[in-house]
């Protein structure tokens, strides 16, 4: 056992914090995430160049990296600059599948995707599946040599500027079957592909997708026919462990945001800090932010457990993270009072990013369901 | 001890029932029930009902045009406005200020002032909080100097609802720093068209134009504006607290809330089933369910016992942390149940006339928004801390 | 509406409050409490005959009360001066079922258990059963003009010292069908009726009994067979506002005792009751326990409705009671330290009631389970 | 990062195993495991076991007899140790007076008393808390005063763990009133033969005999029984409070109390299913492994990080704080899992020998007793209000 970063990622993690810490500015952050795009493609060109994006896929895809840890180690820093750029939507969830279940031609696009060149998400959720994997209901029926696709996705994270979209139907089987999933990587301007953007309340933004006989070729499938299930449950894993490490990154912001103010802000002659109470609802903070940081580093490493073991491990991240950011996002609201309400303010948008991680991949209930679940199956 | 209505109560709810389904425009409900933006003339237009029937005062004596309702029966009204979708009374003049021109405003400023707040003549707003005073709001700053029959105020106020709708304001202002910080605070009331005052909105955490700072650059009040005497303030800007944490219970507002809650729960699916029934939603449902249902007992206990007067500051600031605590577990639960689509914000959906196609399920539009916004409710009106140090002061000794 | 007692409650309560004060000082308790009957004969004469066990019964019966306040007002006084008494045992749970039940004849032990002369206990949870209602695997069956009685039942307060028994066996039907329960009245002398007394972590007494081929009258039986769930559950229902109500005494005590030691202990040069921390916590205990005392006034006044009302009521009591309860338990423990861990102290014995009243006719998690199942039939 | 065993700790692990199974008597894990009562020679049997292996010590340095062992290695021995049933170690000379000996005790002491600890011949009570000392400890009232070549100890200690079983006691006392409280104390050495000094039981809220008081009148104590400098034990006394904090996260302990909760919910039937089932119960018992889970790492985390020693303090406070509450969080739902059967209490039922059959099942007995006696685990060994205090101190400069 050993708790301390390879000497590359500290390298990696230092960098980032540098990088966002003179270029990503809150103010600059409000600007992108406003923008039409919602993020900054010169912005994104940067991170490319600076192997960022590369950190997040294996040596074999073109990256230089690609495990658990380097995940953690990036979106934790991405989370103390609220970056919103397509890290998750491009590398880790589409360029997850393609990695996994790609052909040599259709990987090949991961390089523009490393690169930055290239734009891709992941349209998989549907308006009916809340954060259930195998809830599709768009369906894929082959004809001679093409697919037709019919269905709707709903809050694809990036859809409205991706280049390419790795899409999810079912060949067989009924809605909350693992088996019958197929994936398709097809261009976003593809006929029939409807894509309505809009932004979230927390600074992103995300699309509903309608797919209206979208016909896309044999070459077009991930894998085989209705086996793409176990991959897209990996890159759900791994998204996961990248939320729960961006949440880190917030909860330490939230931290230390609340904590100077609570050594300035007076109030009846002396800094709100004295005061008792919320001495010990800090201590309660801190103490808890570690225990997250325990599961997620629990997650990172054990991504690459049976399923299993690795699923559990992510659930509890994701439910420790989820119920761990409510309480310091909260908390650092309350103990802030009336300026913590105020978009002006540094503190509320970091809380608010950390509310909203639990609406994405599961949120606490689902987690602490699925590892109830998991652990019947395992005793079983 | 007895639970249930008595005839003249049911009689009394059967009527409110009536005036509602005639009175209360299904515009305005349908607007209040999904959660949309009011205008300035929506929440005037409630308020000019409620005055045409003498329904408006529900806190005032009768011979100043109060309803002379008992606790059950405000409540009674309280829990079937909301029910039925009305706008919430906007509680400046007529539950905040009134009281305190009732027992402490001279007879002119009576006569004056209170047929206005009726009447819709003047919409209030309040000027407690500055940037330096908040939960300590005797250390405020903004000065009020004696120039002739004038006061001359100068500073800023903060946290001001509405204000960029009013047309007064009542103010806390410092006239002397002598003695103890409570001291030599004055309670004045302010024309906002005077020269000198600016208002400048303050944008809300999930971008919403609800609050204001208002900024006072040589503003010269009429000595006549004063209320009760000078440098006592304090004592009339605490009974007013007071009275403001009585109303923040929210019981009523809080049913509707909870009742949505259940309508949401309804209709969200999770693996094709009704998310009501799913075990950990129903828990916590249930639980606010209970919560709330003890709630609404002890807050017509408290404030219908013989003793509700002489205990006002810690009971009210019970009913102000549960009430509160309680509507808090609603809109977290609400998030929750939206799953995914608590994430999408389209903010002009929340504007009355936007027609374009919802995202998500039609409910959802408001609901991540009015979880951020409502932080604001265990803050303001005395934090829930604040509330915690007056109990333990007031009902321990400690 | 109307939240003022009546005068003949707020003088029963007065006189249960002033005859505990006097006549039951803790060392009494204990030492009636570790007495071989595990209560006092003496003070159970004394109860019957300032009108405390005819306060649980209506007039019909014999009694002058009965009404849900009642029971409410006189156990509120009884957990204040943690009476064992069998109250409970005797006059809610066995003279409840008698009462609904039982004909003329059977009817006529009425008399004797409010005046104090026998005791009864009622014999129905059963070791697999928990908390639920229905799990009665005890079975009866009709012989001539005479039933046989086999199996066990767990957990019987005060039985060992009872004249008579209450006793629940399934004539039909599979264990959690309500259909098929039947209730006995006999001696608990009866040949082939085995009872093993011990005490409780709390000070009470509860027995294991055994009933091996046990033969009893046709005139035994209580109502109609297999009809007796009705009366059992609401037997239940009022039992569970008495321990509601008792919840309520108890929770008021350890405050009460927690508010004196905050300003009386020293620590740090200072009470430590000018601890913020503390401060808040116990604002917090005083607005719960607000919350619990309204819950069983719904309780109370909900008894006279409908099943389902009435049982909702009731589960949500016993939940709040069981939480709220919890909360001041653990927190004026915490509160005292040490002290509070120490048998010869006040507090600690309190806080043992409070919290194993959990463990009487369902804990918090089967009241909200029940609950929950009550609201979808009442929406259904 | 690796979250692996290496190959070595691996091999270490299976050491751990061959000796627990060959050396552990299986009627001393029977009464772990079942919650029985040790009695002294229980405990005493164990301490010998593992000293005779080398293993006792794990916390003290290779050259007075320590095992040498890193931070994994001795997670590792606790996690085997506890899963095998073995009983805790009695920590009062072994973890708290030793590290105090070998940092600041004078040569002879550490020669005469480090072998006694080891070999049995001490066994060790600590006199910190008296009746007006407890989270204040600097307060303490318990006077040394120097009469020739000894010290007279009059006073009272308090919460004196095992002392029924000591012969020697380690005690803070106070040898002068200057200056700040913390300033004149002293650690003393003393024999619990010595004329004066008496021990009356505390029985617990369970009525268990744990703890103890003790009495000294005139106590007559060498002045070589001081450890280092007198007035400076204040120093001493911290040292070790924080050594204590660092074994009280009882990770170990706690994996072992989870597997035995897991172990009686599957047996109980909730409805004729196993309560593990139960949605709710399963809720509880996952958010308890989840949080254990975490918190060892958080254990192995903050125990192995080079900054370990600087931020010794308050990482250890926090370890005390999460580990108490995880396992009353234990003990809680192993209580509700009982159901009914947690109310009967046959104390003799918890003393080894006792062959009545069981009330209820036989996993029932000691479980709400355990409940309650753990009750003190957030309250001793400085309660968790007084780490909170320290964290905010030392980590938030609040």
């Amino acid at each position: 056992m050993d708790f301390t970063l390879t000497e590359d990622r500290a390298m990696l993690k230092d960098m980032v914090a540098r990088f966002v810490a003179d270029n990503y500015p809150l103010e600059k952050r409000h600007e992108i995430a406003e923008s039409t795009d919602g993020f900054s493609r010169e912005m994104w060109a940067q991170f490319a160049e600076l192997g960022l994006i590369g950190a997040l896929f294996s040596e074999e895809d073109g990256g230089f990296g690609g495990a658990g840890f380097d995940i953690s180690v990036l979106f934790e820093e991405l989370g103390r600059g609220l970056v919103v750029e397509p890290f998750l939507a491009s590398a880790i969830l589409a360029g997850g599948v393609i990695s996994q279940l790609g052909d040599d031609e259709q990987k090949s696009a991961l390089a523009d995707i490393i690169a930055g060149g290239r734009l891709a998400a992941f349209a998989h959720g549907e308006p009916d599946g809340r954060y259930d994997l195998s809830a599709v209901k768009t369906t894929c029926s082959k004809g001679e040599d093409r697919w037709t696709l019919n269905g709707n996705k709903a809050v694809v994270l990036n859809a409205d500027t991706a280049d390419l979209l790795v899409v999810t139907a079912r060949s067989s089987g009924d809605a909350w079957d693992e088996d019958g999933v197929c994936a398709f990587l097809i261009p976003a301007d593809t006929d029939g592909v409807e894509i309505r953007g809009y932004p979230t309340i927390d600074g992103l933004r995300a699309s509903e997708i309608s797919l209206n006989n979208v016909k896309v070729p044999d070459s077009a499938l991930l894998g085989a026919e209705g086996k793409a299930y176990p991959a897209v449950e990996m890159a759900i894993a791994r998204a996961n462990v990248a939320l729960c490490a961006e949440s880190i990154g917030l909860m330490e912001v939230c931290r230390d945001i609340t904590l100077e103010y609570l050594k300035t802000r007076k109030q009846f002659g002396v800094p709100i800090g004295k005061f008792q109470a919320l001495q010990h609802r800090m201590a309660t903070v801190l103490t808890e932010i570690e225990q997250a940081r325990s599961a997620v580093i629990n997650a990172a490493g054990r991504l690459t457990l049976d399923r299993i073991d690795r699923e559990k491990a992510v659930s509890t991240a994701k439910t420790l993270c989820g119920q761990i950011g409510r309480l310091v996002a909260e908390e650092a609201i309350q103990m802030h009072g009336g300026i913590a309400m105020t978009w002006e303010y540094s503190l509320p948008h970091f809380a608010k990013r950390l509310i909203m991680i639990d609406h994405q991949f599961g949120d606490v209930d689902y987690h602490m369901a699925r590892y109830i679940e998991l652990s019947a199956a395992q005793a079983a | 001890m007895d639970l249930n209505y008595s005839d003249e109560e049911l009689a009394f709810r059967d009527e409110v029932r009536k005036f509602l389904d005639e009175e209360l425009p299904k515009s305005l409900s349908d607007k209040v029930l999904t959660g949309k933006r009011l205008t300035r003339d929506d929440m005037q237009g409630w308020h000019d009902i409620l005055n045409n029937r003498g329904w408006l005062a529900d806190g005032w004596p009768e011979e100043y045009g109060g309803t002379g309702w008992n606790a059950v029966q405000k409540q009674i009204f309280e829990d079937e406005s909301c029910a039925a979708g009305a706008p919430r009374i906007i509680p400046f003049g007529l539950k905040m200020l009134a009281p305190v021109l009732i027992k402490y405003g001279s007879d002119a400023q009576k006569d004056y002032y209170l047929p206005r707040i009726l009447d819709g003549s003047d919409w209030w707003c309040q000027g407690y909080s500055e940037p330096g005073a908040g939960s300590d709001l005797a250390s405020l700053k903004t000065r009020a100097v004696r120039d002739g029959d004038h006061y001359v105020v100068n500073g800023q106020k903060t946290w001001t609802t509405l204000g960029q709708y009013a047309n007064k304001i009542f103010c806390l202002v410092r006239t002397s720093t002598e003695g103890k910080p409570q001291e030599g605070i004055s309670f004045l009331l302010i024309d906002m068209d005077t020269p000198g005052i600016t208002v400048r909105p303050i944008i809300l955490l999930e971008g919403t134009h609800e609050v204001n700072e208002v900024f006072f650059d040589d503003v010269r009040v009429p000595v006549e504006n004063l209320i009760g005497e000078e440098n006592k303030g304090w004592t009339y800007a605490k009974y007013l607290l007071t009275h403001e944490r009585t109303n923040i219970a929210n019981v009523g507002a809080n049913k509707v809330a909870l009742a949505h809650l259940r309508h949401i729960a309804k209709l969200q699916k999770i693996r094709e089933k009704p998310l009501i029934e799913d075990p950990y939603f129903a828990q916590r449902l249930a639980q606010i369910e209970m919560d709330l249902d003890a709630m609404s007992t002890t807050n017509l206990r408290l404030l219908s016992s013989p003793d509700s007067v002489a205990n006002a500051g810690p009971m009210s600031s019970m009913l102000k942390i549960k009430g509160t605590e309680i509507r808090q577990a609603i809109n977290d639960l609400t998030r929750r149940a939206l799953g995914p689509y608590a994430m999408p914000f389209v903010s002009e959906a929340l504007d009355a006339g936007y027609n374009q196609e919802p995202i998500g399920p039609d409910y959802a539009a408001p609901v991540a928004a009015d979880y951020f916004n409502n932080r604001k409710i265990t803050i303001y009106g005395g934090s829930n801390e604040i509330q915690r140090g007056i109990i333990s002061k007031m009902m321990m000794g400690l």
